[in-house]
């Protein structure tokens, strides 16, 4: 069998297994979810063993007919280069942690959450490695539902609206993008990714736009980019924790990836000429999230927000068109999911002690509760893009590259994102500001316990990475490098052609 | 050469400290960081000798770091005569530091009452020596940038040391941040810096840049005046220098340690630092470099207006500080690198003195207190920083007394001490280059002066003012020894470029190019040392005389400043032929506090109000409108209102389904008139 | 004006005056009756029109067989009168619009090419449309309509069986 | 008789419009129920016109063929919805259609 | 009646013949033992299932050209044949809660069965009126079946009212194709217009009248005001039955006349069923919203489906693309019968013996006590919104494809976004079973759960595996009828 379609549907082993579980062995479920999810980042590192780096192309291809009708093709079709090898492994990682997340948090219908959590694996690992059009609309749209059903039922108050919001606002943009899809599909009669990429240059320029515009309507939504992120908030503040962690750290990557995957392939043309408008959307994504999380008085809203403000970057990175703007992209999109991720986590901890997330109720906590607190600094301090962190490498390279970008032609882009690193500074010390120092003001907070075992592994993973990233992300360029320069140099030929 | 690396020993002393910190006490700690440091210093050492023999330096390639296309930053460490002035200068007075704060902390966190957060200071101190051998050893502007950074976040960890501590229990968290935001502007600027240098030279190695700037420079004026004006801005927030120098007063929260070592010798400096480093690309940009020199210079006289309006005796050489960086800055901008640099190693010298005598003496008037509150139950508010509180401290704290008078007189630029050398050469140079910057250099010399002259008088003349410092005593011997040897320092330091020998000139003229020598200008050093004697005078007439004739002082006796001088005819004739200047001056000082009358140090009119209202809560409001109306209220609205609407369709479509019958059928009918009026007009 | 065309709008007349007047009367009995009428100026018309089997279908059947039934539910259920409007006023004044609209079109679309619907051929013998003639058609060609008519029939047989049939509840 | 098709066609629409006007506004069950039937008379009229009017093709007698059908369909109707008429004025007393809403919304 | 007539139509014959037998020998079987007439009809329509499938595809006609026997017209029947079989499972145990078990039930619901069955394989006009009369009229009895309920009575007299006042339109609008093309054989119409007659306004409107009674059986607005009421007041496995199998016959009889008998006039009936769909998706997808009883909630869904099979009538104009067209139809079709037939199934599982749990607040919790179907009745939801991997997206997949094909690109744009507008309340189902609390309960009978299990497999296999379906549908094109 061939390896990538292990690594997609290895999680259907363990959704198996549970299935004949019973729902009291909660235990039990929780093991059989974490090995599965384990076995998926074990098969996940094989795929990288195998990967050849210094290979710009898709490798490892599955391609089998699938649906066949008289006059056209849909294959099953699963290929990785250095691009989505970054993001599967990364989904690779976060699921476990997610899990391993939730032993305590979630006490009801284990079984299902579990369910759920593993049906959500296959979609997003499906996604990242989906080549053919059709199937990775189905793996888009597939994975929207476990998520649903995630924030619908293990979150928190106001779950229901949130979860609607989320459900509607994700398939009212992807929709479109079916549409686009269909367009794509009409002239070779395949979705073929890698077929229609060599016959889509002859698209003519105004339906390239329009076609641009639907896969980038579904994407910038799912991001989520400035005007269409007011979901996210909701979203995020409502799910459970594992669910703000997969959310921000791997669906919200599924967005940006489509982005490079498909809008800078498919319509090189479109997205050099828009390239400056998407920009725009990012900076204003950037600032505006910035701002809006200053505000927040709830911890994961503030995270929430912060998001947007960072995924301004990975899209401001990589509609920058040049080496630095598209490898920081990418780069960020891992980062982003590292420190994120890990924030929402230090944000459950501490809501499952205290079931508050309001700043105003907490204070001093790093007194009683050291390690969370220094653990908790180190991520702010990667998601404000501190040199040596994670953050920073991937922020310098797309501010860098904005800033030399030929496609944007100002320096105004890079310099007014800059200021986002300004505000980031803002908003996260203040949040830790609030949470952790000053004096203890609330009797509920002294006899709070400080992080265990568990829950140190859970952010240990991510705290090597962000170490790692930070001071030698080198592994990292070289993986995705040879494939993000492909993508540039095809890009930049089109640059030239446009202008 | 085998690669020195001061960064090791420090890191391995952090990390030893990170790991066991917790488990083996006071002194494995002490004993790790201060081992760590000193080994730094001794590798500086090596370094330095070593340098002897090459005086042109070595690179050391530890690592790639950043690698895309042509953007290649390694991780590397430049060694040479200007960095290895920084790095003997740096791990010196930290050790020194780093020996004192053994003493001095481990009361402090006695004081605060929480010994547990004792291995903390020295992991965030020696993380902090750690990123500023970062900084002045990398060999491109973004690993310097990591440093820069680096010693930021060490800041706002130590700024932030006792979290719970200060205004409202929050005010040194807040202090923290607000050093850490506010030098996040500057960095701002240096990222914009080190994109525009990456966009015209292709790289950000300082060795690509400089021999760009030498070879192409002239063509690319404008681009070198946008970087250099950038890194200016960087410079400002790093180094406190007008408009960005607010943070600096606030950072006094932090223990003293930590106001002597970052924000008087060291991370205050690489601002200095990175322009003196960046000479190449300043002594292309004439307009940078005149807007540096104009800033410093400003910043220095106006800073020193205010420390003479202040009481609490760290603000006092805050703002001190301050005005001295703003001399250095001075100093690189008309060109005289040597010279800022000269004072920026002697500075480093006397303030940290200045600052841990200050820690001296406010220990000692917290042991006098703590003492004095023995068999008295309760007791309001004391501040052991108010110089009101102290007073006649010569007696009870003699070392302190002594080092501390050494410090300040290097501080006034009283020869033959250290200040006054470093000092003159800067003024020397100003006079020849720029005749508003030196008129403000000297007016802040002046300043100084008397600053300097008040505090004394306050702190160590006159009548013990308090319980507390009447129970003063002198500290423990692992204090006051580095004082002392930091003393000495301040007392010979001008050795290192004196007059005629400029050891220090010869020395970096292996990294900096384009210096000139300035040669010892009589004229100059006598007009600034009698302003200084002429200030200390002043100061003495207004404080020494008055405190010793009046004895026992009213301490809100400054509150009302000048009107409370008018109102008491006592000194009326003797603040006449002083005052006429000084009236002024405190006027001054005092309208740049809020809240006429009231003593509210560090909430100055600048930073307090412009900072912490109209930019911070107006920044807040501004979040919170956005959040509320515009997020919430538009944007949410806008796509929730569409579900809204859609709602509200869906009502009025189940109205119209009404049950009737006959209505079902009119709307089939209509449907069959609609079809057929259609099918009408596409058939003719 | 020919003979033909007199005849015609004599039998047009009555049956439009009959529908009127059906459409019009208050009391249902005499809508039946109208009705009836109606059936029968348009058999007429059948009959002139060379469809004498199906002008007998009609009054044996419709004016006939249906319309009794008709008049027996009505004479069940009792005499009921009924205004026009209702609940919803609106209707009525719309239907007419609509109605009219209706003949509008109708209009249009005959004037629209006058010479689309002349004439039929005159001198058609009596075969055509004969029961004989029909009825040969009805069992070949048509055979399965036919078919499905009758089961149509049957169902609406058992149906009406269904519906009306008290069993065991408890009606009128 | 030998009439333009038009008029024969014109009366039936007429007649075709007066039954739709008397479902859309008459009240009685019934009398709706005999407007519907009118409609198809109309239908009926119709298809024995254009039978006249193709006449004598073979296919013209389809016409009256069909309206044979029509005839036996709407007697089938009739039946059906007479018995449904009695069946709900058994449960509410009334032939009124107006009355029969219970079901909206 | 040759032996081919015989051949081209046996699946019908076997239908409308076993279901006037059963008639009788209903008569005969003990009013507490109507599990066999059951029993019977079910073996009666899987019969003619075997025959179907033993005859699929051959093409030919019947009964000098009224029947035509084509992929079309197999797959459709054989469709309906598994519609009605699930139909008779889903009554069987229905009935009997309701207390309204009868044979004539399964005799009406046989007979019903054979007016679409006729209506799918229609070769003349009048064929498929008659064969509409048959499909109605046991659905109007069935209708009110549940007597005396008001309701039931109520829904039967307006569906029967509204259906009688919509076929008389179509009648006449046979008359008026009949006076100009001088026929009712469904190719006999298109060899005038091919030749001679082009657009008249008389033949257009008698098109369009067609287009109005047929419109009115699918449920397209502005026709479909009578779906909700009956759906709601009649029996719920009528109304589970009449929604999948009425909407079949009445989009079998749609595009066989326009495609086989009106091509030449597409240039009129384009936009019209253009616009006819966008309205029917935008109307029966919003006033879905609104509604609090689940029953009249799937009637809105209903339409909101009909307007989406919609969308592939105008897509059939376009020549080189009217195969795909009719296939995405036809699969849509499929698809929304198992689905719907899933929900429906769920919904009868859920109504009580008094006829309550209709509500959607009924539905509050069940995922908690009735795990099982709480996760079917998502699925058909997820399903019916169109989200994969379930059949009902593979089915708006090839919907969207063959629009856009057509480039009719404004129609698209419309379904999808209605599409997004009918998740929202598809999803309020989900969401009262997974996330709010309730404690009304299901009961659990093994031949209904089993229909239920089934179509929920199917609504997942075929979502994850469509090819066969596919292949199937792909030789069953219209194309293959033309001559």
């Amino acid at each position: 069998m061939e390896l990538l379609t292990l690594v997609t549907f290895s999680p259907l082993l363990g959704i198996l297994v549970i299935l004949f579980i019973r729902s009291e062995q909660k235990e039990v479920i929780r093991w059989v979810a974490l090995i599965t999810s384990i076995l998926t980042l074990a098969l996940s590192i094989l795929v990288f063993l195998r990967f050849d780096p210094t290979n710009p192309d898709l490798q490892l291809m599955v391609n089998i007919p699938w649906i066949e009708v008289s006059d056209f093709q849909i294959s099953y079709q699963l290929g990785v280069d250095g691009i989505s090898i970054m993001l599967l492994m990364l989904t690779a990682i976060l699921t476990p942690i997610a899990i391993l997340s939730s032993w305590t948090a979630i006490q009801d219908e284990v079984k299902n959450y579990m369910l759920f959590f593993l049906l959500l694996e296959i979609g997003m690992v499906g996604v990242f490695l989906a080549l053919d059009l059709f199937l990775f609309y189905i793996f888009w749209e597939f994975s929207l539902i476990p998520m649903y059903f995630l924030i619908g039922v293990w979150g928190g108050p106001r779950r229901i609206y949130a979860a609607i919001k989320f459900f509607l606002y994700t398939m009212a943009g992807s929709i479109l993008m079916l549409l686009a899809i269909l367009w794509l599909g009409l002239e070779g009669r395949h979705f073929s990714l890698p077929a229609l990429l060599e016959t889509s240059a002859s698209i003519p320029q105004n339906i390239q736009l329009w076609l641009f515009l639907a896969f980038a309507i579904a994407f910038a939504i799912k991001v989520p980019m400035w005007p269409f992120h007011s979901w996210l908030p909701d979203a995020h503040v409502e799910a459970p924790t594992a669910g703000s962690v997969i959310l921000a750290g791997v669906l919200l990557k599924m967005g940006a990836y489509g982005f490079v995957r498909f809008n800078l392939t498919l319509f090189p043309h479109a997205a050099v000429r828009l390239a400056p408008w998407m920009a725009v959307l990012a900076i204003i994504g950037i600032i505006y999230g910035a701002i809006l999380s200053f505000a927040q008085r709830d911890m994961k809203k503030l995270v929430a927000y912060s998001s947007i403000s960072h995924m301004g970057f990975v899209i401001l990175g990589m509609f920058a068109i040049n080496f630095y703007g598209v490898q920081g992209s990418i780069l960020q999109m891992v980062n982003h999911g590292l420190s994120t991720g890990a924030l929402f986590l230090l944000v459950g901890f501490v809501y499952e002690r205290r079931h508050t997330r309001d700043m105003s109720q907490f204070g001093g906590l790093w007194k009683i509760m050291p390690i969370y607190g220094v653990l908790t600094l180190v991520v702010t301090l990667s998601s404000m893009a501190l040199p040596g962190l994670n953050g920073f490498v991937g922020e310098f390279s797309i501010l860098l590259g904005a800033f030399e970008s030929k496609v944007l032609g100002s320096y105004w882009f890079g310099g007014v994102a800059a200021l986002g690193v300004i505000l980031a500074a803002v908003y996260l010390l203040t949040m830790f500001q609030k949470v952790f120092l000053g004096p203890v003001t609330h009797d509920e907070n002294k006899s709070l316990k400080d992080l265990n075992v568990r829950e140190i592994i859970c952010l240990v993973p991510l705290l090597i990475f962000i170490f790692w990233i930070g001071v030698y992300p080198r592994p990292f360029f070289n993986l995705m490098a040879p494939a993000a320069e492909k993508l540039v140099t095809a890009l930049q030929a089109a640059a030239m052609a446009v202008h | 050469m085998r690669p020195p690396r001061q960064e090791d020993s420090s890191f391995l002393g952090l990390l030893i400290n990170i790991i066991f910190g917790r488990r083996l006490g006071e002194r494995f700690v002490s004993l790790v960081a201060c081992s760590a440091v000193g080994l730094a210093f001794l590798v500086a050492v090596l370094q330095f000798l070593a340098l002897q023999g090459h005086p042109e330096g070595a690179t050391v390639h530890i690592a790639e770091w950043i690698t895309i296309a042509d953007l290649s930053v390694p991780w590397a460490l430049k060694i040479d005569t200007l960095s290895a002035t920084m790095m003997l200068m740096v791990t010196g007075v930290s050790t020194l530091i780093h020996i004192y704060a053994v003493g001095y902390m481990h009361e402090d966190v006695r004081f605060q009452g929480d010994p547990g957060r004792y291995p903390r200071f020295f992991i965030y101190f020696n993380l902090f020596v750690a990123a500023m051998m970062i900084l002045v050893s990398a060999d491109n502007y973004l690993m310097m940038f990591v440093g820069w950074e680096g010693v930021g976040l060490c800041s706002y960890l130590l700024i932030g040391f006792w979290y719970e501590k200060g205004e409202d229990g929050i005010g040194n968290a807040i202090a923290g941040k607000k050093a850490f935001v506010t030098n996040r502007i500057g960095d701002f600027g240096f990222l914009v810096a080190m994109f525009l240098i990456f966009g015209a030279v292709g790289s950000l190695q300082f060795e690509d840049v400089f021999h760009w700037a030498e070879t192409n420079g002239l063509a690319n004026v404008g681009v070198i005046t946008a970087i250099t004006l950038f890194l200016l801005l960087g410079a400002t927030g790093k180094s406190a220098q007008l408009p960005l120098y607010v943070w600096l007063p606030d950072a006094m929260a932090g223990p003293t340690p930590v106001s002597a070592l970052i924000h008087a010798a060291t991370m205050v400096t690489a601002g200095i630092y990175m322009i003196a480093r960046s000479a190449p690309l300043y002594s292309v940009a004439d307009t940078s470099s005149y807007v540096a020199a104009l800033i410093g210079a400003v910043t220095a006289f106006y800073a020193a207006t205010i420390a003479v309006g202040q009481f609490d005796i760290k603000k006092v050489l805050a703002y001190s500080t301050i005005s001295q960086l703003g001399y250095m800055l001075a100093a690189v901008g008309i060109g005289a690198y040597v010279a800022g640099m000269f004072h920026l190693v002697t500075h480093a010298f006397f303030k940290a003195l200045l600052f841990l005598s200050s820690g001296s003496v406010i220990q000692g008037i917290e042991h006098g207190h703590h003492d004095s509150e023995h068999g008295h139950a309760g007791g309001e508010p004391f501040d052991p920083q108010d110089m009101r509180n102290m007073g006649g401290l010569r007696t009870r704290m003699p070392i302190t007394f002594w080092v501390y008078l050494i410090g300040a007189l290097a501080l006034s630029g009283i020869p033959p001490l250290a200040g006054f050398f470093s000092k003159d050469e800067i003024l020397a140079d100003a006079s020849l280059e720029n005749t508003i910057v030196y008129i403000l250099l000297a007016a802040a010399a002046f300043l100084t002066a008397f600053y300097m002259g008040r505090q004394i008088l306050m702190v160590f003349f006159g009548k013990q003012r308090s319980e507390a410092a009447k129970h003063a005593r002198e500290n423990r011997p692992v204090m006051t020894v580095p004082l002392m040897i930091l003393a000495g320092l301040a007392f010979v330091g001008g050795g290192l470029n004196l007059p005629g020998i400029h050891s220090l000139t010869s020395w970096l003229e292996h990294t900096i190019a384009h210096i000139h020598v300035t040669e010892f200008n009589v004229m100059v050093s006598v007009v600034s040392v009698a302003l200084a004697l002429l200030a200390i005078g002043a100061a003495w007439l207004l404080y020494g005389r008055v405190t010793m004739a009046k004895g026992d002082r009213d301490p809100l006796r400054s509150i009302l400043g000048p009107i409370f001088i008018g109102m008491e005819n006592k000194w009326w004739v003797d603040e006449l032929y002083s005052a006429l200047i000084l009236n002024p001056y405190k006027r001054l000082s005092r309208a740049l506090v809020v809240g006429e009358g009231e003593e509210n140090e560090g909430s100055e009119f600048w930073e307090h109000f412009v900072h912490e209202i109209v930019i911070g809560k107006g920044y807040r409001a501004l979040a919170e409108f956005m959040d509320l109306t515009v997020d919430l209220g538009f944007i949410d609205a806008f796509f929730n209102s569409m579900a809204g609407v859609t709602a509200w369709i869906a009502q009025r479509l189940r109205k119209l389904q009404s049950g009737y019958v006959r209505n079902y059928a009119l709307s089939v009918f209509v449907g069959v008139v609609l079809i057929l009026g259609y099918f009408i007009i596409t058939a003719r | 004006m020919t003979i033909d065309l007199a005849i015609f709008i004599g039998l047009a007349l009555i049956s439009i005056l009959t529908a009127i007047s059906m459409l019009l009367s208050r009391d249902a009995v005499y809508s039946a009756l109208f009705l009836v009428l109606n059936f029968l100026a348009v058999a007429t018309l059948y009959l002139l029109l060379h469809a004498a089997f199906i002008a007998m279908v009609q009054i044996t059947v419709y004016a006939g067989a249906i319309m009794v039934l008709f008049l027996f539910v009505i004479m069940l259920l009792g005499p009921s009168r009924d205004k026009l409007g209702g609940p919803f006023r609106w209707q009525l004044p719309v239907a007419v619009i609509l109605g009219l609209g209706l003949i509008a079109e109708m209009a249009l679309m005959l004037t629209a090419r006058s010479d689309a619907l002349p004439a039929g051929a005159a001198g058609l013998g009596e075969v055509f449309g004969s029961p004989a003639s029909v009825g040969k058609l009805l069992f070949s060609e048509y055979l399965v309509p036919f078919e499905v008519t009758s089961i149509l029939l049957l169902v609406a047989m058992v149906g009406a069986i269904i519906l009306t049939h008290r069993g065991k509840q408890k009606g009128l | 008789m030998n009439v333009p098709t038009s008029y024969l066609i014109g009366l039936s629409g007429i007649l075709f419009s007066l039954g739709v006007l008397g479902v859309l506004i008459r009240r009685n069950t019934i009398v709706i129920f005999m407007s519907i039937e009118l409609m198809l008379n109309a239908a009926n009229l119709a298809f024995i016109s254009f039978a006249r009017m193709m006449a004598p093709a073979v296919d013209a007698l389809r016409g009256q063929v069909i309206v044979f059908f029509i005839i036996a369909v709407a007697a089938a109707e009739v039946a059906v919805g007479l018995a449904l008429i009695v069946a709900i004025f058994r449960n509410k007393e009334t032939v009124n259609i107006d009355e029969v809403n219970s079901l909206q919304g | 009646m040759s032996s081919q007539d015989f051949i081209h139509s046996i699946p019908f014959l076997i239908v409308v013949v076993s279901a006037s037998l059963l008639l009788v020998i209903d008569l005969f079987i003990r009013s507490t033992r109507k599990t066999v007439t059951a029993i019977l009809a079910a073996m009666a329509l899987t019969g003619a299932l075997v025959a179907g499938i033993i005859t699929y595809g051959s093409g030919g006609r019947a009964f000098s050209g009224m029947l035509i026997h084509d992929g079309f017209s197999s797959f459709l029947q054989l469709a309906i044949l598994v519609a009605g079989l699930i139909a008779i499972a889903q009554a069987y145990d229905y009935i009997r809660r309701r207390g309204i078990e009868r044979g004539e039930y399964y005799t009406l619901l046989l007979f019903s069965i054979s007016g679409m069955m006729l209506m799918a394989s229609a070769g003349d006009l009048i064929v498929i009126f008659v064969a509409l009369e048959l499909l109605s009229i046991p659905l109007y009895i069935l209708s009110g079946f549940a007597r005396p309920q008001p309701e039931s009575e109520e829904s039967a007299m307006k569906y029967f009212l509204l259906g009688a006042f919509a076929s008389s339109f179509l009648v006449y609008g046979i008359a008026l194709v009949f006076g100009t093309t001088g026929t009712t054989q469904l190719d006999g119409i298109m060899q005038p217009l091919q030749t001679t007659w082009t657009l008249k306004p008389l033949f257009l409107a008698g098109a369009g009248l067609i287009l109005v009674g047929l419109g009115f059986k699918v449920a397209a607005v502005p026709f479909h005001m009578w779906t909700p009421d009956v759906y709601q007041g009649a029996p719920s496995s009528v109304t589970s039955f009449m929604s999948v199998g009425a909407k079949i016959g009445g989009f079998a009889a749609l595009l066989r006349i326009l495609l086989a008998a009106f091509p030449h006039a597409a240039s009129a009936w384009v936009p019209v069923t253009a616009w006819l769909s966008a309205l029917t998706m935008v109307w029966g997808n919003i006033a879905a919203i609104a509604q609090t009883n689940i029953k009249r909630m799937l009637a809105y869904s209903s339409i909101a489906h009909a307007g989406y099979i919609l969308m592939a009538v105008p897509a059939t104009a376009n020549p080189a693309i009217a195969s795909e067209a009719v296939n995405s139809a036809l699969f849509y079709l499929a698809a929304y019968g198992i689905t719907n037939l899933g929900a429906w199934g769920v919904v009868l599982a859920m109504e009580r013996a008094d006829g309550s749990g209709l509500e959607i607040n009924d539905y509050a919790g069940l995922a908690r006590r009735k795990p099982t179907l709480a996760l079917a009745m998502a699925l058909f939801m997820l399903s019916l919104t169109g989200v994969p991997p379930s059949i009902g997206f593979v089915g708006k997949f090839f919907l969207f494809r063959a629009v856009v094909d057509a480039e009719i690109v404004w129609l698209a744009i419309v379904g999808v976004v209605t599409s997004v507008v009918s998740a929202y309340f598809y999803l309020r189902i989900i969401v009262m079973m997974y996330m709010a609390e309730g404690e009304f309960d299901a009961g659990g009978e093994p031949v209904l759960n089993s229909t239920i299990g089934l179509t929920a497999l199917a609504t997942l296999l075929f979502g994850v595996i469509p090819g066969p379906l596919l292949a199937i549908v792909g030789q069953s094109g219209l194309l293959n009828m033309l001559p």
